[in-house]
Order: C-alpha cells, then structure tokens, then sequence
C-alpha cells in the first residue's frame, strides 16, 4: 500500500476494479433469516407433523374412526378424572362411540386435502388473472378488476352453501366451489406485484433482448413476486380449511360419517356443556393447523420482505 | 369530484347487475328447477305445469329479464318453504342482521386502530409483539368454534350473558364478538403497517421539521393519511361479516338474514336464496361505493383534480 | 453498409392519458414530430428536461413503444419489418439505476448470457467463456460470474448492464442517464468505461441525459429537445459554443461548474415547465424565452439550417433576419 | 465569533444495525456564522444527511447521538429535551428537504401546512398567518399566492413545492437554514432558479445556511465555506475557493478529478477516477478511512487515526498525513498528467 497507485488516473476497461463482496448470496440470506425466524420454524415444524399425522392415518391411528360401538359412546378423554377414561380411546369416544383420536388423525386428511386442492385451484385462477391483469395493464385491467369486484360481492359463506346445498355435496364438490370462489386474494396480490414489477428497468432490459412476453412474465416476474405467491398460498389455504370446517359445521360441507373437524364440532355441540372435549378437541386441532400455516405464511412474508433485503 | 362518483357509481350498478345474473343462474345449478320443485312423487304432467306457470319454459334471457323487472320492483317472488312473500321477510329480518353486523363492526374498529396505531408507533416493543401475537391467533380461531367458547364460559358457566334471541342489548355481545374479533387482525395489520409507512414519510419528517407537537405530528399528518386503505378494508370486512353471520345467527339463534338463509338452503328454496345472495350483495356494493366516497373526502389527489 | 445507422422521420408518440384525474383522456404528445439520424461510430447525446420526451424516443428506437406516427428506419429498414431479435442484434439499453434494471433473482452469469439464450446462439458450450470475455473487457473479475446483484456495488451492477448489452455485439447502445445514479467517483469510471468499449467495439451510442457537462465530454453530436421536439441540433463543439436557440442557451448557464468566482447563474427562465398535456400555442417555448417577439405565441417555428445541424427558432427565420437586427 | 448561528464538535451518530454498529458520523466539528453558507459535500452514505438530522434532532429512533458541543445561537440544544428542541424546530431553525414531491402532506392545502408552523410557535391569528403566508410565497416567487394557498401539493410542479417547502422554513423568521439536496430531485434551469432564490433570501434575511449535497457544482456556486465528507469524517474545510482551487486531502483531489469541465476537460479524454469503494463503517474503524483507495497511502495511514492540520492559508484544513506542501505538488503532477 506504501506505493502511489498508478491507476488513479484512469482504470483500465479490461482491469478488474472493484472485487469486494459486499454480501452473500440471497439464497444464503434466506437460509439465514428462515432459521432466524421463531414463527417460521414453528409454523413449519407443526405443519410438517400435521402432514405426516395425515399421511400416516393408518398407522397412527389406534381404531377405524367409522367404528360405532354404541356400548361406548362419551368416554373422556384420558386427562379427565373419570372411571371410564381409558388408554384405549385416548381422547375418548364421540356419542356414537367411535374413537376420538383416529377420527382427530383421519381428519386432518381432510381439512389439508381440501385447504392444498382448494389453495392450488383458486391459485391457478387468481394468479393467472392477477398476472395478465398487472402486465398488460389498460383494458385487461379494467376486465380483470370488474371481475373482482364481482366476485368480492358476492358472500362467500352464502354463495357455497347455495351451490352446494343445490348441486349436492362430495368432498369434491366442495373443493372445487371453494377454489372458485376464493381467488380474490390471489388475483389482487398478483396484480399489484406484477405491476410493480413490470415497471422495472429489468422488464424493460428483456424486452429490449427481444425475450417473448410469456418468457419475461415467466422467468423474469414470477420468480420476483413468488414470494408473495407463497403468503397469499397460505392464508388462502387457511381461509378454504376454515370454510370448509363451517360449512361442515352448518351441515352442508363434508358429510357424515366423515370424520372432518368442523362435522365433528358440529356433532359435539349439543353435549358441549357436559361433555366439553367433544367440540374442545377438534377445535383446538383446527386452531393449531391454521396457527401454524399462518405462521409459515407470516414468516415468509418477514423473511422475503424487502426492507430487510439491506 | 362528480365524475369521480358518477363514474364510481356506473362501475357498481355495472357490477350489480352482473352480480343479479349471477344470483338468477342459481336455478340452473340444479339442473331442471322445475323439477326440484315439483319434488319427487310429480308426474311429468305436474312438472309441465309448474314450468308453464313459473315460466320456465321461457328463453333464459326473457326469464331473466322478467325476474331482475320485478326484484327491481320489490318483489322476489314467494318462499315455497315459509309460504310468505320474500320481500316481506328479508325486510323483516334485515334490520337485526345489520345491527348485528353494525355491532361487530364497531367492536372490530374500536379494538384494531387503536391497538395497531400503538403497535406502529412503538414498533418491536413488548405492545407490538402483544398486538402480532393477539393477531396471529385471532386469525386461527374458527369463528363458530369461538362462538361455542364463548357460549361455553361466558354464557353457561359464568352466566353473565344471555346465550340466545335478541331479546335486550346483551344478547348482542357475544355475536358481535364473535363476528367481529375475526376482522379485527386484517384492520389492525392494516392500520400498523399504514403506519408505519406513513410515519416513516418525507411529510411526516417536514411536519416534526416544523417543530409541531408529537400529537398533532401523529393525529392530524399521520393518521390522516394512514386511515385511508383502512376505510376501504374496514367496507370490505363489513360484507364479509354479513356473509359469515349466517354461523354466528345459527349459533345464537338470531332471528336475522343469515339464519333465515341458512333455514331456507336447507330447504332448498331457492327464491329466498336467491334474494339474500342478491340483497347481500347489493348492501355490499353500495357500501364500497360509500367507502370510495369517504375516501375521495379524505383524500384530496381524488377529489380534486 | 450505410454510414446511416438510425433514422428517425417525423416520429411521434402520443399517449392518451387521463388528465386531472377525471376529465376524461387527453393526447400527450410525448414526441412530437422528430427527425434525426445517427451515423456509424457517432455518439449522439439527447438532452433535456425531465418531460421532454427523451426517453420515449429511446424507447420507440429500442422498439419497446410503437411510434403513433412517423417511421423509423434502422440500416435502412423500418423497424416495423424488423422482427424483436433483430431488432434487439442491433441496439442494445443500458438504463439509469443499475438496481432497478438487473433482476435480483438472477446471477451475474445468468444475467449476462440472457441474450444469448434469447437469440438462441447455437453454441451453448461456449457461453460461459463469452460471458467472462464481456466480463473482463468490462472491468469485473470472473470471480463476480456466480453472484447475485445484491452483492454487488453500484458501479458494478452497471458494469453488468454494460456487459449484457454488449454480449451480442450490438452496433448502438442506447445510455438512458447511464451514471445518474451513480456516485461522483463511480460515474467517472463507467464514463472512461464506454469511452473505452466505444473505440475498441466500434459502437455507436445514443447518450440520453440531463447532465450537459457528461453530454459534452462524450457526445459527438447534440440534440436538444423540449415538449417533444428537437429544438437544436448540432455537432457537440458548435453547440456548447455557439448555442443558437434561447432554451439552449439557458440549458448551457444553468450548468453548475466547480468554479466558485462565478456564482449562481440567472437564466431568466421565468415560468416552470409547461404541462406537456396542455403545450403552450406557437413556440412551445415562447412563455419561457428571454428573447420572445408577438408572434412567437402563434406560429410553430420551422427548422432552419445552422453549419452543423438545425434550429428551431424564429430568431433564424429567414424572414425573421431583419426584426432581430432592429431589436 | 459572536455571531455564530450554530456551532458544532466532535458531533457523532451511531446506528445499531443487524451485523453491527454502524458508526455513520463520527467525530465531526463545523461552525456556521450568520449570514454564511456552509456546504457539506459528500458521496452518498458519507453521513452528511445524518449530520443534518442529528442537528434538527430528527435522527431515527434507534440511532445514538453524542457531541462534545452543540449550540444555536450560543444556546445548548444538544441537552435540552424533545419539548424545548421543537421550540426551536421550524421556529429559529428550519430545514428543506430533498424531495418536493413526497416532503409535503398530501391531504392539506398549502395554506394549511403554511401556516401550522407559524400558529405554533408565534402568538398569531389565522388572518395574520396567512398573510406572512402570500408575502413569502410572493417572496419566493410564487405568483397569484393567494390561489395557490387553496391549492393542494398535487396541483403544483416539483419546482413549485421546492419553492413552497422553502417559503414553509422561512414563516417564522429562522436564523439558520439547513437544506438537504433541495435541488437534487429537480431539473437543471429550475435547480439554478432555486439556488439562486436560497442565495437572495439568506442575504434578505442574514441567515445561516447549511446546504447539503453531492453536487460539486453546486458547492462551488453557493457556499462561502466547504466541508468535505468521506465515510463519516470531515475531510478538509475552508472557504469555496480554497477548497476548489487548492484542494488538499487526497480523496477531495480525487473527486475534483472525476467530473467533466466543459471548457476546462478535454473533450473525450479519460477522466479522472477513485478505484475502490466506500469501506463499511460497521465495527471499529481505524486509520484514515481513505487509506484503501488512496494513490498516496502509507503505512502509517493505517496505524491511527489522522487528525485535522492546517492547510497553507487561514481557514482552510485538511484529514492527511501528508503535509500542505506534499499534497500540492500531489495537484500538480496531476494536473500534468
């Protein structure tokens, strides 16, 4: 360092000049802020038992939750100071006497089949609007918002009993009134990230490279607003999950003898002052499972959240 | 400002109508409504009949046109189940829904703004992390679930509430707790995060630069501008309630829209259905349209151009 | 080969744009009628004010905007037969902020061999070494080829623009304000920089920018533009000696240079920008001009030939002589 | 000197950020006389903006102040609690900012924000408020101010709002201006029309200026006296002509070196460049900031903090090792290559 430098006056094109990292890779920063993240590991971590409690159902689960044994309905559940309170049915038995824990294990199929399929259903239709909309801008815009609005005057809760009250109801049917009727969100998140994005000068770069625009919208948009993508995912997920358990609890979701979370509410109710565990235990379920994907979805808006970014 | 509301007020009845076909289609859903309604044991001169008298054997379009004629008019037609015109009915049950909803709308605000002003201006503080928290769970609690809660210790254990009816003002609290507690993270996030942007603003840096006091800093530059997304937010959230009181008027047993809704869906009439989807709907839109307008008063870059 | 290689013939943009909110639309006339050549090895800075429609007439040439009116010839071909590829072989963009226009998700070598890709070039195998050859002519170590432009400083970030335009070996670089968000220390390096790449690759450059000082040291040529139309052109030296038009004029005392005996420069220019939606009548120019005569607020000017380029001016009006000798 | 409007030592700020402690000023020492201008210059993220904040008191939550002396008006405002500082905030001090644009409150009119300072911190009525406020908006150019009163921020041009921002600091008569690149966001014609209404109105009134900004240009033209910022340090200080004539600290050679001159420059020849970048100032920082891009470092300009030492002529000092005669023959073989 003792001697002048010479290039001062002037670098060199072919000279390196500047070779100082000056921070790591995003995917490192990632990987940091993710562990950092209370919420997130613990949203992750209960939602990955969730998911194994599901896909595992046969194993885990000590009885068939259809089982009837009338002789051995309203066992307690194992916590309660009661005679009848046996490890056999460790969260009890429901008033039809069909073991309450293999109907808590074989439910949580049910609420993550319908929040998954109805999350990737309103997801394909919410992001494919909101996208088009955010990129061409103009009259697709002005379409794309009228169908919006549309859609958000009309009450969720209201418009999926109708339909399924009226076309009938299969697990099915329900998933896919639902991922009709729920990608709003969707729509207008992707909306407003894309426009956002679309201003950029990277945008522009790749059009000036003659990339097409379905390459741009792809490999140069996306990848920027899956972020967002991913925390509409989850909230959505949650809000179909919570719907399809009311619309179950309103009789008129899932039905009987499935052992869905909200059905399960729904058939405690009339016993909840004496037998309080009945609707306690499967609302506690349904309470932890959104729990954890919103922390999930919460944690990935903090870590991807560009403020945080420098 | 004028064209701005009229052209506000183009785009809802715009939607408005789209919103009516929409409602109008449901007879389709089930397939041949006339056969629905003739039930099962009709023979195929009963369904005849009943199509001719209900006019489905019209164009859908003329059908269509013929019903929105008279929903403009007031009349949606007859309840099969409650053998009552629908009109009468709905105006009937409106008033407690909205009260109902009104209610919850007020608790969710009154709880929200306040708590997520003060979570914006102590960030990371032990008052915001509360307000996160009460968030984050808030959100994961099904409403019908915490309405069951709240049956359970407040109305039969602790009996200090009355569990069903609208017989006094009382039995309004549990409902509109229920209802509304499930808005009240989306507004406070909102009204947090519009905080915060605005007081971390170039204006909000002039207006401490003048050497204004803290209060008014906060409540005259801040709020004021941060209140605007809420408005739009708190409208839309208002609509959501009305669609989610059909749980809570079951569970409470209220004798408003969603319960009336949730009698009549059971027992596929769809006239009625078909009303309140359109009636709730419509309330919806006028609201946003309000909203627009409140915005619009708070904000000068729509009022004046 | 033409020594022509951008022509540019009475182009116009028009944009309908919602004025005051809620009047209903409103043509812009962003540009507004402008003609202009660029020859092979020129550089050709376009100054003016922000609004004057600058960067809309980069982006007409890049072929981002169609023009509403005029042609626009490149090597002699209207870029309306030239399919996007092509278009894209032959000129390139470097834009201002250097953090805007590289995306944030993709590597450096991801970045820079983009255009590869996208034209299809036939030998993959050799990408990767073609991407480090544009790398090092441009100042940045291999070493940068597989990090993210986070990492990255400022300068470095536009010394990757730079490379990805270059990478295809386009004929022309469009330099939208290409150091106008960079520090003091930073631009001079990427200004010795496309100095450099200019001799060395043969470019041409269109240098758009409101920096007068950068323009001069650079640019062979200036045109001058205001409310959507070139108001002076003329090659670099003629200009910033001889400015002929009254907003040249007042462009070139509003420079501040290091020299603190000469203090702050009175331009005169009375009025703010006018609004592009609403231009003033005549002269675009007239409520601002030190120089303005009656019927300035009426008749448009016409270009009038200087020895090295044209102004539009009423001051050199041919039959305008006579007035200004007696005033 | 009695009239010194403010007076600053050993000023620092300290920023805790995630990996660290960002020491964003450290140790800065300036003074600013009645009826002066003082420019601090610098390169982004040198800590010139900070150091305007931190004498307003409006620095960020989070960030630590210290100073060894701070006084306005030969009154300590560096202990004297947030009620008694906005006293003084937009009252005897006040400060424009950047950007003209977003600086104004988008849901009041003009007026309003006007006079909200005035009936602050003066014993006026509303009637007499907005009278002080059409005569400084006539003052700073503005015609027909009685019509731009009513007018809200987004009625009006970028060059317009600049202009109502610096008629805003001036309605309760401050004696010191602090501006924050008031022309940065502006075109050039209005840039020069600005700075030239900021010059006439500090010598209508005899106050002191502090302008902030990274235009060398714009320091030359305006200030009577020039600080020069380098990664949170004072570098060299004099007069306007001291500094651009016989600039003495290295990196202020270097800056000069890096911008085109029309007339001065040679038309396409290499400009002058600083290799390198600006070091973080997280964690403990020491030697000359400099010394990593500097033609001229030496062993020992890493060892230890370098002081302030007088330049040849009165008034003007420098950051360096090397001595005033050093550093001169170092302009000049410059100059010749």
């Amino acid at each position: 360092m003792s001697a002048p430098n010479p290039t001062i006056n002037g670098t060199l094109a072919g000279a390196p000049v500047v070779a100082q990292i000056l921070e790591p890779s995003p995917g490192a920063i990632l990987r940091r802020r993710i562990f950092g993240h209370v919420g997130l590991v613990l949203g992750g971590a209960f939602l990955v038992l969730i998911i194994a409690m599901a896909l595992l159902a046969p194993f885990l689960a000590p009885h068939d939750p259809l089982d009837q044994e009338l002789s051995r309905k309203l066992i307690p559940p194992i916590w309660h100071d009661s005679p009848k309170a046996t490890w056999e049915h460790p969260l009890g038995t429901d008033l039809f006497g069909r073991d309450y824990f293999s109907r808590l294990i074989y439910g949580s199929q049910i609420s993550l089949l319908i929040g998954f399929a109805a999350m990737l259903i309103s997801g394909v239709i919410g992001t494919t609007l909101g996208v088009l909309a955010g990129y061409f801008g103009g009259r697709v815009d002005m379409v794309v918002n009228f169908i919006i609005t549309t859609r958000l005057s009309m009450p969720v809760v209201l418009v999926a009993l109708a339909v399924v009250s009226l076309i009938g109801n299969s697990l099915w049917i329900v998933i896919w009134v639902l991922g009709l009727l729920i990608w709003d969100r969707f729509a207008v998140v992707m909306r407003s990230s894309t426009q956002q994005m679309r201003n950029l000068d990277y945008v522009a770069a790749a059009q000036a490279l003659g990339c097409s625009t379905f390459r741009i919208i792809v490999t140069e948009i996306m990848p920027n607003i899956l972020n967002n993508l991913i925390v509409v995912a989850t909230v959505e997920m949650a809000h179909a999950i919570l719907l399809e358990a009311a619309l179950s609890f309103l009789g008129l979701g899932v039905q009987p003898p499935a052992p869905s979370w909200g059905l399960m509410i729904a058939e405690g109710k009339g016993f909840m002052f004496f037998q309080p565990w009945l609707i306690g235990i499967p609302g506690a379920a349904l309470f932890i499972l959104i729990l954890s994907i919103n922390l999930l979805g919460d944690g990935v808006r903090d870590v991807t959240a560009p403020e945080n970014q420098n | 400002m004028f064209i701005y509301a009229c052209k506000r007020f183009g785009v809802a009845v715009l939607v408005a109508i789209t919103v009516s076909l929409l409602s109008f289609s449901l007879i389709y859903l089930s397939g041949d409504p006339a056969m629905a309604l003739a039930g099962e044991s009709a023979t195929s001169e009963d369904i005849e009949n009943i199509r001719r008298v209900y006019g489905y054997d019209q164009p859908i379009m003329v059908q269509y046109v013929d019903w929105l004629s008279r929903v403009v008019q007031g009349d949606f037609g007859r309840s099969h189940y409650l053998k009552r015109e629908v009109a009468e009915v709905i105006f009937e049950r409106l008033p407690t829904t909205m009260l109902l909803g009104a209610c919850a709308l007020g608790f969710a605000i009154l709880l929200s703004i306040p708590l997520g002003v003060l979570a914006a201006i102590r960030p990371n503080t032990i008052i915001d992390r509360l307000a996160l928290t009460l968030a984050v769970v808030g959100q994961a609690l099904p409403s019908f679930w915490f309405a069951l809660i709240l049956i359970f210790w407040l109305g039969i254990t602790w009996r200090l509430l009355p569990i069903t009816g609208t017989a006094s003002w009382q039995n309004f609290i549990m409902p509109a707790v229920a209802l509304g507690y499930y808005v009240t993270p989306a507004i406070m996030r909102l009204t947090r995060a519009g905080m915060l942007e605005v007081l971390s603003s170039d204006y909000i840096r002039t207006a401490r630069a003048k050497g204004l006091k803290p209060a008014t800093v906060l409540f005259k530059h801040a709020l004021r501008n941060a209140i605007i997304p809420v408005v739009s937010l708190a409208a839309v959230q208002f609509g959501f309630m009305l669609g989610g009181s059909i749980v809570i008027e079951t569970i409470f047993a209220i004798n408003g829209l969603g319960f009336l809704a949730w009698e009549t869906i059971q027992r596929g009439d769809l006239p009625t259905m078909q009303a309140i989807v359109l009636v709730l709907a419509c309330f919806y839109i006028v609201l946003t349209f309000l909203a627009d307008m409140l915005n619009a008063f708070l904000d000068p870059r729509i009022r004046v151009a | 080969m033409t020594k022509t290689v951008i022509d540019v013939r009475d182009a116009r943009q028009t944009f309908m744009i919602s004025a005051g909110a809620f009047r209903g639309k409103r043509p812009l006339h962003a540009v507004n009628g402008v003609s202009i050549t660029i020859d092979r090895g020129e550089v050709l800075g376009i100054v003016g004010e922000s609004g004057c429609g600058k960067t809309t007439l980069a982006k007409m040439i890049l072929g981002l905007l169609q023009p509403t009116g005029g042609d626009i010839l490149l090597e002699g071909r209207p870029i309306t037969e030239l399919t996007r590829l092509e278009v894209a072989r032959l000129l390139q963009p470097i834009f201002q902020d250097p953090y805007s226009s590289l995306n944030p998700r993709k590597s450096v070598g991801n970045i820079i061999s983009l255009p590869l890709k996208v034209q299809k070039d036939p030998h993959p195998e050799s990408w990767r070494e073609r991407v480090e050859e544009k790398m090092a002519l441009v100042g940045l170590a291999k070493r940068l080829y597989n990090l993210y432009p986070n990492q990255l400083s400022g300068g470095q970030r536009q010394r990757v623009a730079v490379a990805r335009a270059l990478v295809n070996r386009p004929q022309v670089v469009i330099c939208d304000e290409p150091t106008s968000a960079l520090d003091v220390s930073v631009q001079s390096q990427i200004l010795n920089l496309l100095q450099d790449l200019r001799y060395q690759l043969n470019l041409t450059y269109i240098l758009i920018s409101h920096n007068l000082a950068v323009v001069e040291h650079i640019a062979t040529r200036v045109a001058v533009m205001y409310l959507g139309r070139v108001v002076e052109e003329a090659d670099t030296a003629s200009l910033f000696e001889r400015p002929q038009h009254p907003y040249t004029r007042a462009l070139l005392e509003s420079v501040l240079t290091p020299e603190p005996a000469l203090g702050v420069p009175d331009t005169q220019l009375g009025a703010a920008y006018p609004n592009p939606v609403a231009p003033p009548s005549g002269c675009t120019f007239h409520p601002r001009c030190t120089q303005v005569m009656n019927h300035c607020s009426r008749i448009a000017p016409r270009p009038v030939a200087t020895e090295t380029g044209h102004v539009e001016c009423h001051l050199y009006a041919a039959d305008q002589g006579k007035e200004r000798a007696i005033s | 000197m009695a009239d010194r409007i403010l007076e600053v030592n050993n000023l620092t700020v300290d920023i805790p950020v995630p990996s660290g402690m960002l020491h964003a000023v450290q140790g800065v020492s300036f003074s600013v006389g009645r009826g002066e201008t003082l420019c601090i210059v610098g390169e982004s993220g040198c800590g010139k903006s900070l150091t305007s904040l931190a004498i307003m008191d409006l620095l960020p939550a989070n960030a630590s102040r210290t100073a060894d002396k701070l006084e306005h008006d030969g009154v300590d405002i560096l202990n004297i609690g947030e009620n008694r500082m906005a006293n003084i905030r937009g009252n005897t001090m006040g400060m424009i900012f950047q950007e003209p644009m977003t600086s104004l409150n988008p849901a009041y009119t003009i007026s309003n924000q006007l006079e909200e300072a005035l009936l602050r911190h003066k014993k006026v009525g509303r009637g007499e408020a907005r009278e002080r406020a059409v005569f400084l908006l006539e003052k700073v150019g503005i015609t027909a101010a009685s019509n731009r009163l009513r007018q809200y921020p987004h009625q009006l041009s970028g060059g317009l709002r600049q202009r109502v921002m610096i008629a805003m600091t001036l309605m309760c008569g401050p004696d010191l201006i602090i501006a924050d690149e008031p022309t940065t966001a502006l075109d050039v014609t209005i840039q020069a029309q600005i700075l030239l209404l900021l010059a006439e109105l500090q010598k209508e009134f005899h106050m002191g200026l502090i302008l902030i900004t990274h235009d060398l240009g714009v320091v030359a033209r305006v200030a009577d006296r020039v600080a020069v910022m380098y990664a949170g340090q004072l570098v060299e200080q004099g007069t306007a002509t001291q500094v651009f004539e016989n600039p003495t600290n290295p990196y202020t050679q270097g800056l000069l070196d890096c911008i085109p001159i029309p007339g001065k420059t040679a038309r396409g020849a290499h400009l002058g460049s600083i290799p390198g970048i600006v070091p973080s100032l997280i964690g403990d920082l020491n030697g000359c900031r400099f010394a990593d891009r500097c033609p001229y470092a030496k062993d020992e300009c890493v060892a230890k903090d370098i002081e302030f030492r007088a330049a040849f002529e009165a008034g003007h000092s420098y950051r360096c090792v090397l001595s005033p005669e050093v550093c001169a023959k170092n302009a000049q073989r410059k100059l010749i290559a």
